[in-house]
């Protein structure tokens, strides 16, 4: 039942996997259920019984609010309004699941969030006494209204970082207590599920005084996968189709706008072989990092995901061999001209471990397929081409 | 003189007996590394390369009077293996392995900080002062016994430019790869403090890439902190933001972490910066001239 | 179900206790329960069913197989043996729970065991491929069959200090994974449980190489039992019939051999009170702590229960006034007088805190009845007349 | 000159609204202590006997400067109070709570060393500097300003050594109780190497008991660092083995630390050991007549 993206990214939660990890842990959810077809949805509606129910889209992308990703309706009317919701493209987020919520009767709205402080190295907790934008608005609209706090893992969360923070943020007296509680359990969570962020915004306080977790994020570390199961069973793909299949093969694949693709090993080598090309005039149509020691196979996996994207006019293969031998490149593009159809020119530039091996498959296959591909002697000669190659 | 290691660093290596360990243990000893002993539990009395194996960190220091380890265990281990090394004495750890999570990272940031340990990486490429050794994964042959300092937050990139240098006619002091994750050891700023102090050094490349603000604290420190002079350089200007480009700290996220914000911070705090990374040598070659 | 001693000692678990946690963490125990009557323990042995049942003698204190604790039974005759067990005296305690448990087909002893280290501030972990004796005995006939480590709880328990731990100890190859775990596991619960030791020993392999906790111990810091509910739910009244009386009038008191009865305030002095007693050649009866800020009727009560010693001859109050106030000491020790049946002499020394007052209340209450009370100077004048007072 | 406190420090009473921290600042005050602020969450704004009280230890301290911090809350929240005092930038915590958790114990003193912090106690009476400042609990009035340096794991008996000292017509210069439970912030080594430092002090008065080897690694200390003369008491000679005398930390276990063991190390180490407190005030008479 979940998403995420690239290798290295965090997984994120649906808000409705979130808030079922906030209720465990004690903090409070408007009561409700995720949907999956109208007919659910108009079942939930029934089950939750208030007047007004919310019908919110299920969807990994800020500001669906705004976009209309989020409905109001009655046990009468859900189903055909959600109809209306499922489906519907919000910020590129096709809707597919609706979480029904009982509507909430809210006099206050508050801000938690707690992520990761890579410059203190520690964990930094947010809490505002206003909620609702996102924690930047927040920052810059009411700067005293926010108390901030980097805790230093080694010692973990006390009881007075906590009263500091609410001093600090303005937290009123008569919400101190639950707002402390809820401080204390969200750290929990982040410790627990070794989280990169986690936000309940906005943190509800209703007419009658109780606080909610009227929205909420939970973000994990996809490194800590392997140890966090309940998390790692709730892991789905997600991104673009592409995407989906360069992450299936274990490629660091990026799908950008441009015409020229781009394969290199490395991140920093694959950005700025996406920066020269920029550079010279042309536009990269991904980021394709081979990582360290690719095997020609690999190789030639690459090639034949990058040409399915039919933007893509000439293909600029950049290795500095390293771990990565330049033989075992040639080797996978050899296999990929043979075996896939493919009439783009590419670019090649060889340079570093068995660079001399790598340059002679190469040429002794251009001695038979001259048109095919042009073997360049550096990353900014290489650029150059693709770009002539490729136009803009 | 070098920074981080030299002809005297005495060196083990943390998962001696792995596919990795044992690869690059053997081209760390090529290169002239001393590599001492390796460490892997339940493999005491065996040997890799020549290299003796002990079953704990403790065991190895005592045996040999190693200074330094570079590790090579699979990320769920990493941790552990990084406060071995902190516990048992070593002054340098080089933590190659990828994939650890964040935080077990935090933990060993502190762990090793607590004991004023030098923490390279994880997720890095190593380091490599050249003629003297090579602790980690790098192309050695590349590289060139000189005076210029590298430090740089990608690998293949570090090789390049360095590459470039080399074939200027011109050489490194010492190269390090501080990683790419979002919590590392050393930053910029750590390592740039040592190569000012550095006889050897007389000029630093610094290569940054998108994310977070170390190449903008680093600038802020050039400023007030450093004589000698800095080259730079800034992959990812065509980067989009929200999308993470392969390392878990190359991300512009709340418009923070971008390359026009980190060149700008370098060229006012009186850095050059190249454009490609030939320029980045042709640069560097210029300044040495003029000095 | 617990057993508790003095104010600030430690809560020892009875064996089958500390079993039933270690086994809640994974840990094996053999087969069986308590049992409270010979009956309950015919019963448990037909539940076990093995050939052989061990009864093991539930008491507080180290050495009772020697004593004759422990005895091997049969579903047949365990019944009959257990009657000779029950209501016997075990070094001082009496046993009114028995342990009826499978016997374990034993084939090789270790130990483990976790407590606090007060110099290092830490917490010590000790292992031996050797068991079954005193942790002090196996350290002095194995040496080298040890293996401790100080572990730093601001840094918690790693693994590789656990290999460090087995290697150093000898534990053998085949049962190296196991014993890992049982460490790992025996550190968790000191943690857990805010214990002040616990211990496995015997650790026994049996012959088919499965490990069980034979023996255990589990000692809960009493500071904190406040938020250690499952733990203080097990607290009982120990000690002497005297200590349970002092102990729940939250009073510091340890029975001793001689005759010289002693009150004091503050730990250190009631020690150097009773060491001055000992230099004059008189033997006291007890350790009483009336602590700091002591009420009259504080020292009243303290009085009250000396003098329940048959033993005591005489009483040495010794107060030195600064929280203490002396005059409330006075008016409780005139109250005492006043109100319980007591003939033996009493001397006093007041010092400090409103020092003329409690002496003008007792000199008052002394020209009604002079023979009762000796005021003195010093506290070595008042040794010495306490010691000349009750004799030797 | 004093140590750990003088009329220069700037204190704060943290629990300062409770039954005990508002009795002790009364009294505090009174002897001149320099109370600038407490702390109790929730009453910022109001004043115990003139003293303003804050929500926080971080907002007294930046209003008041205050360096040093008299600990009065229950033993639940002490080691909380005792990280917030530490993170605040106090140099001196004293903690006076008694029933303080032994696992709190062991945090309240990594925490305070981390920052090299001086933590006294807990559990503990505190720390007087006669006719400077007085940071506790104890009777101020039979201290006398003097060059007797007293430190000692027991209260009552403190005052009692130190009414004979002051009866004798000598003074003390600091006199500190480090508390009697198992884990402390400070022991007599630490304390000890102060008064070695400190111009005021011409003799020490280590007060022990029974219970660890604190009294034990004090002497290998005295006999190695301290070039002046330390007289001992040692309390507990009649105290059985397995039996806790009060103090957690007062028990004879498994054969270790019995009054004998203990005399017999000071005195190896060239501590004259009295046996009464009384023939302790006058051993230290007759030393100071002598220098």
């Amino acid at each position: 039942m979940l998403i995420d993206n690239k290798k290295g990214d965090s997984m994120k939660l649906y808000e409705y996997q979130a808030k079922q990890v906030f209720s465990s842990y004690g903090i409070k959810i408007p009561n409700g259920r995720v949907a999956f077809s109208p007919e659910d949805v108009d079942e939930v509606a029934k089950e939750i019984g208030s007047q007004e129910v919310v019908l919110k889209s299920q969807v990994l992308v800020g500001g669906r609010g705004k976009a209309g990703g989020i409905v109001m309706a009655n046990a009468g009317d859900s189903a055909s309004k959600s109809r209306e919701l499922f489906g519907k493209d919000i910020k590129g987020f096709k809707v597919e699941r609706i979480l029904v919520e009982e509507r909430l009767d809210i006099a206050k709205e508050m801000y938690v969030g707690i992520t990761l402080d890579r410059e203190k190295k520690g964990i930094v907790i947010l809490v505002s006494s206003v909620g609702g934008m996102d924690i930047e608005e927040i920052a810059a609209k009411y700067p005293d209204k926010i108390g901030k706090k980097t805790v230093n893992p080694v010692w973990s969360l006390w009881d007075y970082q906590v009263r500091e923070l609410l001093y600090e943020a303005g937290i009123p007296k008569e919400h101190f207590r639950d707002v402390f509680a809820i401080i204390k359990k969200l750290y929990n969570i982040f410790i627990r599920y070794e989280a990169e962020l986690t936000e309940i915004n906005p943190l509800v306080i209703t007419s009658d005084g109780k606080l909610y977790a009227a929205d909420g994020r939970l973000n994990i570390d996809d490194n800590a996968l392997y140890r966090q199961k309940e998390m790692a069973e709730l892991r789905e793909l997600t991104g673009s189709e592409l995407e989906r299949a360069a992450e299936s093969k274990g490629i660091n694949y990026v799908k950008l706008d441009g015409n020229i693709g781009v394969i290199a090993n490395g991140a920093g080598m694959s950005m700025a072989t996406m920066d020269l090309i920029y550079l010279e005039g042309g536009k990269p149509a991904n980021f394709l990092d081979i990582g360290g020691g690719a095997s020609s196979d690999l190789v030639k996996a690459s090639m034949e995901l990058i040409i399915k994207d039919p933007n893509v006019k000439v293909v600029f293969v950049n290795i500095f061999g390293g771990i990565t031998r330049c033989d075992l490149v040639a080797e996978g593009l050899v296999k990929a001209f043979s075996e896939i159809e493919m009439d783009i020119p590419v670019v090649l530039r060889l340079a570093g471990t068995n660079e001399e091996e790598g340059r002679r498959i190469i040429e002794n296959y251009m001695e038979k397929n001259p048109n095919k591909l042009f073997l360049v002697k550096t990353m900014e000669e290489g650029a150059k081409k693709a770009v002539e190659l490729g136009g803009v | 003189m070098a920074i981080i290691a030299d002809e005297n660093t005495k060196v083990i290596v943390q998962g001696i007996t792995g596919y990795q360990g044992s690869f690059h243990t053997e081209r760390m000893l090529k290169y002239g590394t001393k590599i001492v002993a390796g460490v892997t539990p339940g493999k005491a009395g065996t040997e890799v390369h020549g290299v003796p194996v002990y079953n704990t960190v403790k065991q190895a220091v005592n045996e040999t009077g190693a200074n330094a380890s570079v590790i090579f265990v699979p990320p769920a281990f990493a941790a552990d293996a990084v406060f071995e090394a902190v516990d048992a004495g070593i002054e340098v750890v080089v933590c190659i392995t990828e994939g650890i999570p964040v935080h077990d990272e935090l933990k060993m940031y502190w762990r090793a900080k607590q004991d004023d340990v030098i923490l390279i990486g994880p997720n890095c490429p190593g380091v490599i002062s050249p003629g003297k050794s090579h602790l980690g994964i790098m192309p050695a042959d590349i590289f060139k016994e000189g005076n210029v300092g590298i430090v740089s937050r990608s690998g293949t990139l570090t090789y390049q430019i360095a590459y470039n240098i080399s074939n200027l006619g011109l050489g490194q002091s010492t190269v390090v790869g501080i990683g790419g994750d979002r919590i590392i050891g050393s930053d910029f700023i750590d390592i740039l403090r040592m190569y000012e102090k550095d006889d050897q050094t007389e000029i630093v490349v610094l290569v940054g890439e998108i994310g977070g603000i170390d190449e903008e604290n680093a600038a802020e420190f050039i400023s007030t902190e450093m004589s000698k002079p800095v080259v730079g350089y800034i992959a990812g200007i065509t980067a989009p933001p929200g999308k993470r480009m392969g390392h878990a700290g190359a991300i512009i996220e709340g418009g923070k972490g971008t390359a026009e914000s980190k060149i700008k911070a370098l060229e006012k705090a009186g850095v050059e910066v190249g454009k490609t990374p030939m320029e980045v040598a042709e640069i560097v070659r210029a300044k040495l001239g003029q000095s």
